[in-house]
């Protein structure tokens, strides 16, 4: 197996650099889109249930169906792996920043508006921040997952590890069929932890001390 | 005295408040919401297929019954993880929460969470070179997936009852035992129910990748659709799936609410 | 006078903000992700290919199928394109025949080896197939040209056809040599290990069997059919899981796993030789492409392809590795 | 006290408050119930302390609200320094208004210092400016700006919480201080002591300051007028309190103050008109020998222990004093009452208090002298013998 890596570590440190380039790249555009529907819903009550039920039957629809989906619509590469990984990845992510934007105390609005923060300002430095401790923990779930979603992007010649598993998968019977695999899929896993270990670091470094858990 | 109690139960029957909605409405419409989502969905889907003009090969592979056999092989894929996940997660999930087996958690959750990460296609493939192809091998992958999220949410289940509750039974005399059996399991039940219902949808999800490893399922509509590139088979593979999770959802709503006791 | 109240103009305001951020992220997505090819080394042309003119402003994205011996013939193309200069994408590894066929289409990819029965059947919906391999190229060739602007160069000798192949104590125990012979195994003991396509294409799995006396569903019972990835079907055949695995016939993992190929006496496969096809825009911009394909497509035959894809299916060895080798061994790479 | 005179107004008493007038505000939610304000036309003078109490759903909160606009009134005029609050953006019109509710709502993750350099941030004060305006404002509120300043709210009690909540909302030096309920959330003697502390901070500031209460002790204590609303804020009465007390403008009022309006009186009468008793002091570090000589002489048989700035710190019994320096020990159980509480709070203090009288502190807890039982029980032995001469000749 050691020999296996040694023979191919130039690859496969850049195809592990490409699966979290990939990750990182969709999970920073889901939280940015998740937060945006998160504010949308939150100011407009009405929209809420809707909201939930869009992202229950979301996630209902299987990760293989919607890259095979995506295919004709956006070819082969990185277009279609970034928008399967973004797709997944925004749902934990928006209930999470829902829920996080509820629980901020009204009258902590009340007495930011009552001091003369315009909407805008309320939101980058009291609802935000208040909220972001919850938020961080989705993009936390998101990021686990999303590390696994984006190994199916190989079908559609998506950068990172997965194409590995397929090859393992073609060579099954071949002599590197399982070294091929467990690169591919112990390497994720080692990468999703590292990036778990990294997002905790940044949510010790981003919520301030006075709500830190 | 037996009257007595007779004529109390028929007054007390009759005052008796109008009963709590033990549904929510949020709850109440997706009860009701996705049932008649899936059957429009399904039966558009079908007109579709009557009407469509499909080339020989999508008569082939969307013919009635192939699709009748592909989408038999996911339901038994699925339920059959399913029960293999209940009788092994739940029972761990208890012995996780006992005092004795308590220190165990931590590391059990920071496997669980190592898991979560796994792609599902590595882990099937593993499994296929190590134990072979077949519908078994496809249910032991299924089944590791959906174990975790039924784990979880036994523990935290059975941990968010009221320790006082739990005293106040073993105060009365209640063996362990008859206090997880009378106490812990049904306050816990709805949270568990919630971690099947999530099970369920990631089941059917995970099902689709049997077709590498020839464990059935209408992921072969998918990989057909995307090889030879033919959108309708490829997008009823994907509606039928969506739609199959849909109806496996709704299944575990339906068995979340009534498992939940009537006192909550 | 803004007749909006002052608090809904704040409303509409947020909202853009929303809309534009959403825009914004959008854009900036897939910055720097490339895909799943990987690394492929580059040399000096040499041998025949010595005179061939540099390509070196010249961009050019070589697809292929995702089994082994596309792989390589993939990788052999990159590896000659990058050492004539040019700046080449790698779109190998593309999962089944008609999504890289329909990326050349598009113009996604502008180079692939395709087979000439493959194009002629799958993809031109002919029925019968042209029993000479110059005429079927021909044919392929022209009918290609006018339709689709894909140009075909010379085809190489090597036939990868379809076919049956089962071990040898089974071949044995039933006399099996050809396809035909299928219908003297009992019904119970008809069991086959196709993949996805080849069970659904028209110079597949049901028109053979109709070809050979058989019929899906009553003398071949569906249950008796397991499909399986392509490569997974030699190990499958050879452990016993089904009696008869679908193989090409140039797979290293026949001689490997000492399987025997059924052979087809009603020419009921049409012949696969494999060929450069180049999109017309690419090829009318570089003519020199011929040169640089033609002289390697000779060169490539059924021995050499098996030797080639064992390397990588029963050695375990990296596509891009073997195809280096063979390029440097033949001299067309210093 | 910091030397540098504060920036807004120096202890002369000139006002840096503004004159806010409303006419006929009403506030309306549905479009056939009865309003919750209904036409309300009142004027609260510059400088001047106006406490809003009433039952609860009088309205009293919804005017408030409509001061600073949280709440649009939905017809009338408010203006504030006679300029229409309409004319202004929104945002700058309540930078301009400090506003305080219960608990102080302070922004959690954000550290004091934060939270008080809020609003002049939003002004864009120059990052010194701010950080010189965060310590004065935490000496004025009494607490220390170094042990105060990086801490964060959760790591204060809910007094400490109330007086950064007072402070954030005079950081601007806003003319205008609206205030909802703001002692509600804290024991009864911290709220004394923060009632003592917002009217020692009004005397030196002189704002315009409207207080939103349902405790009516509260509002005759701070306020220098009162608004007594019922149902639709109606005004049932709008006077000083010793009007409120001596003539209450008809039944409701009298029922809402309550019996007994001669003990209100007692409410009334400051620690300062009585005559302060003298009591032994030290200063820390001095040496206990001659503390004690030199009580002992006085006759007294406690010292109260001062700091630099004459803040008493403790109050020991000599027989406590054993090291031979005084000790720089700060007794956080010390009860000090401020010259401007009333004889009811003293009688509080003193019940509470270890020794038979309780300290009495002036501008920024100064120490200026001792009040005891005796003296408040004499006093209004003499007030009430006055009132009954006084019957008695009419």
């Amino acid at each position: 197996m050691w020999q296996f890596i040694r023979d191919r570590w130039q690859d496969i440190a850049y195809s592990s650099y490409q699966h979290v380039s990939l990750v990182v790249q969709s999970i920073i555009l889901a939280t940015i889109i998740a937060i945006a529907i998160a504010v949308l819903v939150t100011s407009y009550r009405r929209l809420e249930p809707i909201a939930n039920a869009i992202s229950a039957v979301g996630l209902t629809i299987p990760s293989f169906a919607l890259l095979g989906l995506l295919l004709p619509l956006l070819g082969i590469g990185a277009a279609p792996s970034v928008v399967l990984v973004v797709f997944y990845a925004t749902l934990p992510i928006l209930r999470n920043a829902v829920v996080g934007l509820q629980g901020v105390d009204r009258d902590l609005i009340e007495s930011a508006r009552g001091m003369g923060m315009g909407p805008a300002t309320t939101f980058f430095r009291v609802r935000l921040p208040l909220a972001w401790p919850v938020t961080l923990a989705g993009l936390r779930v998101s990021t686990q997952m999303s590390m696994g979603v984006a190994a199916i992007a190989a079908y559609a010649l998506g950068p990172g590890l997965g194409p590995y598993i397929f090859t393992g998968l073609t060579q099954i019977g071949g002599a590197n069929a399982l070294n091929y695999t467990l690169v591919g899929t112990v390497g994720i896993i080692i990468l999703a932890l590292i990036l778990d270990a990294i997002l905790l670091l940044i949510g010790r470094l981003t919520t301030s001390r006075g709500i830190r858990v | 005295m037996a009257e007595l109690a007779k004529t109390e139960a028929d007054a007390q029957t009759r005052s008796r408040p109008r009963k709590p909605r033990r549904v929510g409405r949020e709850d109440l419409g997706m009860l009701l919401g996705l049932p008649t989502l899936v059957i429009i969905v399904f039966v558009a889907w079908v007109i579709w297929r009557q009407t469509a003009s499909l080339d020989d090969i999508e008569k082939r592979q969307l013919a009635w019954d192939a699709i009748g056999r592909l989408t038999w092989q996911h339901i038994k894929l699925t339920v059959v993880a399913a029960i293999a996940v209940l009788i092994t997660a739940v029972p761990a999930g208890i012995t996780l929460t006992r005092p004795r087996f308590r220190k165990f958690a931590p590391p059990v959750a920071a496997f669980a969470n190592a898991g979560q990460a796994a792609p599902v296609i590595g882990v099937i493939v593993l499994l296929a070179i190590w134990v072979g192809f077949g519908f078994w091998t496809g249910v032991l992958a299924l089944g590791i997936y959906a174990f975790l999220p039924v784990l979880r949410n036994t523990i935290v289940g059975l941990q968010q009852v009221d320790p006082s509750l739990v005293e106040a039974a073993r105060g009365m005399g209640l063996s362990q035992l008859a206090v997880l059996r009378r106490v812990e399991l049904p306050l816990a039940i709805p949270v568990i129910m919630a971690g099947v219902r999530v099970a369920l949808v990631l089941l059917v999800g995970t099902a689709s990748f049997g077709t590498f490893i020839n464990a059935g399922g209408l992921g072969a509509l998918i990989t057909t659709g995307i090889t030879l590139f033919r959108y309708p088979i490829l997008i009823s593979g994907a509606i039928l799936i969506a739609l199959l999770a849909l109806v496996f959802d709704w299944l575990g709503r339906v068995l979340e609410t009534a498992a939940t006791p009537k006192g909550m | 006078m803004s007749i909006v109240p002052r608090s809904c103009r704040t409303q509409a305001r947020r909202r853009t903000a929303l809309a534009s951020g959403t825009v914004i992220a959008l854009s900036l997505t897939g910055c720097g992700l490339g895909t799943a090819g990987g690394f492929a080394p580059s040399g000096d042309l040499g041998g025949p290919l010595a005179h061939v003119k540099p390509l070196d402003d010249a961009t050019i994205a070589v697809g292929s199928k995702n089994f082994t011996e596309q792989l390589i013939l993939g990788k052999i193309a990159v590896i000659l394109l990058k050492s004539a200069g040019a700046k080449v994408k790698d779109y190998t590894n593309i999962p089944g025949s008609s999504s890289a066929r329909q990326a050349q289409l598009q113009g996604q990819v502008q180079m692939e080896w395709e087979y000439t029965g493959t194009a002629w059947i799958a993809y031109m919906g002919h029925s019968n197939p042209i029993d000479n391999s110059i005429k079927q190229w021909k044919a392929v060739r022209n009918q290609d040209l006018k339709q689709n602007q894909l140009v075909w160069l010379k085809p190489s000798p090597e036939n990868n056809t379809y076919s049956f192949a089962v071990k040898q104590s089974t071949a044995k125990k039933y006399h099996l040599k050809t396809l035909g012979d299928i219908k003297k195994v009992p019904q119970k003991a008809r069991t086959f290990c196709v993949e996805s396509e080849f069970a659904n294409r028209n110079d597949g799995f049901q028109p053979m069997l109709k070809a050979y006396g058989l019929k899906l569903g009553t003398s071949v019972p569906r249950k008796n059919i397991k499909t399986l990835d392509t490569g997974a079907i030699y190990a499958a055949t050879n452990n016993g899981l089904c009696n008869f695995g679908e193989v090409f016939t140039t797979d290293g993992r026949i001689k490997a796993l000492h399987l025997k190929v059924l052979t087809d006496p009603k020419h009921f496969f049409p012949l696969y030789n494999v060929a450069p096809v180049l999109t017309k825009k690419i090829y009318d911009e570089y003519p020199q492409l011929k040169d640089l394909f033609e002289p390697v497509a000779q060169a490539i035959n059924n021995k050499v392809m098996i030797n080639l894809n064992a390397q990588v299916d029963v050695d375990g060895r990296e596509p891009v590795d073997v195809a280096n080798d063979w390029l440097h061994k033949k001299g067309f790479i210093k | 006290m910091s030397d540098s005179a504060t920036s807004s107004q120096g202890p002369d008493g000139s006002v840096s408050g503004a004159e806010i007038t409303l006419t006929d505000v009403t506030k309306r939610y549905t479009r056939s119930g009865k309003p919750a304000v209904d036409g309300l036309t009142l004027n609260i003078p510059a400088g001047e302390t106006v406490m809003f109490v009433g039952p609860s759903g009088c309205g009293k909160t919804t005017s408030l609200k409509m001061l600073n606009r949280l709440i649009e009134p939905t017809s009338g005029t408010i203006t504030i320094d006679g300029e229409d609050i309409r004319s202004k953006d929104v945002d700058d019109l309540r930078r301009g208004i400090g506003y305080v509710i219960q608990g102080g709502s302070l922004f959690p993750h954000m550290s004091v210092a934060d939270n008080i350099a809020v609003v002049p941030g939003l002004l864009k004060w120059k990052k010194q400016r701010i950080a010189d305006r965060v310590d004065e404002l935490l000496d004025l509120v009494g607490l220390e700006p170094d042990r105060y300043r990086d801490r964060y709210p959760r790591e204060l009690s809910g007094g400490q919480q109330q007086r950064v909540g007072v402070a954030r909302g005079l950081a601007a030096d806003p003319p205008v201080l609206l205030m909802d309920e703001p002692f509600g959330a804290v024991d009864p003697i911290t709220r004394q002591r923060l009632q003592d502390e917002m009217m020692s901070i009004q005397d030196e500031l002189r704002k315009t300051i409207v207080c939103v209460t349902h405790d009516i002790d509260e509002a005759l204590k701070l306020g220098d007028r009162i608004l007594i609303l019922q149902e639709g804020a109606q005004i049932a009465q709008y006077d000083t309190p010793d009007v409120i007390l001596a003539q209450p403008a008809g039944e409701f009022v009298e029922d809402f103050v309550g019996s007994g309006s001669s003990l209100k009186l007692l409410t009334l009468t400051r620690v300062q008109e009585l005559d302060l008793a003298t009591q032994s002091t030290a200063t820390i570090g001095e040496s206990t020998k001659d503390v004690i000589e030199r009580t002992r002489a006085a006759g007294d048989s406690s010292v109260i222990v001062l700091d630099q700035r004459r803040r008493p710190i403790e109050w020991l019994w000599l027989r406590e004093l054993r090291s031979d320096t005084i000790p720089a020990t700060e007794d956080p159980k010390l009860i000090t009452i401020d010259r401007r509480a009333t004889l009811n709070d003293a009688l509080d203090s003193m019940l509470v208090s270890s020794h038979d009288g309780v300290i009495v502190t002036g501008r920024r807890d100064e120490y200026l002298g001792v009040t005891t039982f005796t003296t408040v029980t004499d006093h209004m032995r003499a007030t009430e013998q006055a009132a009954a001469e006084q019957a008695a000749e009419a």
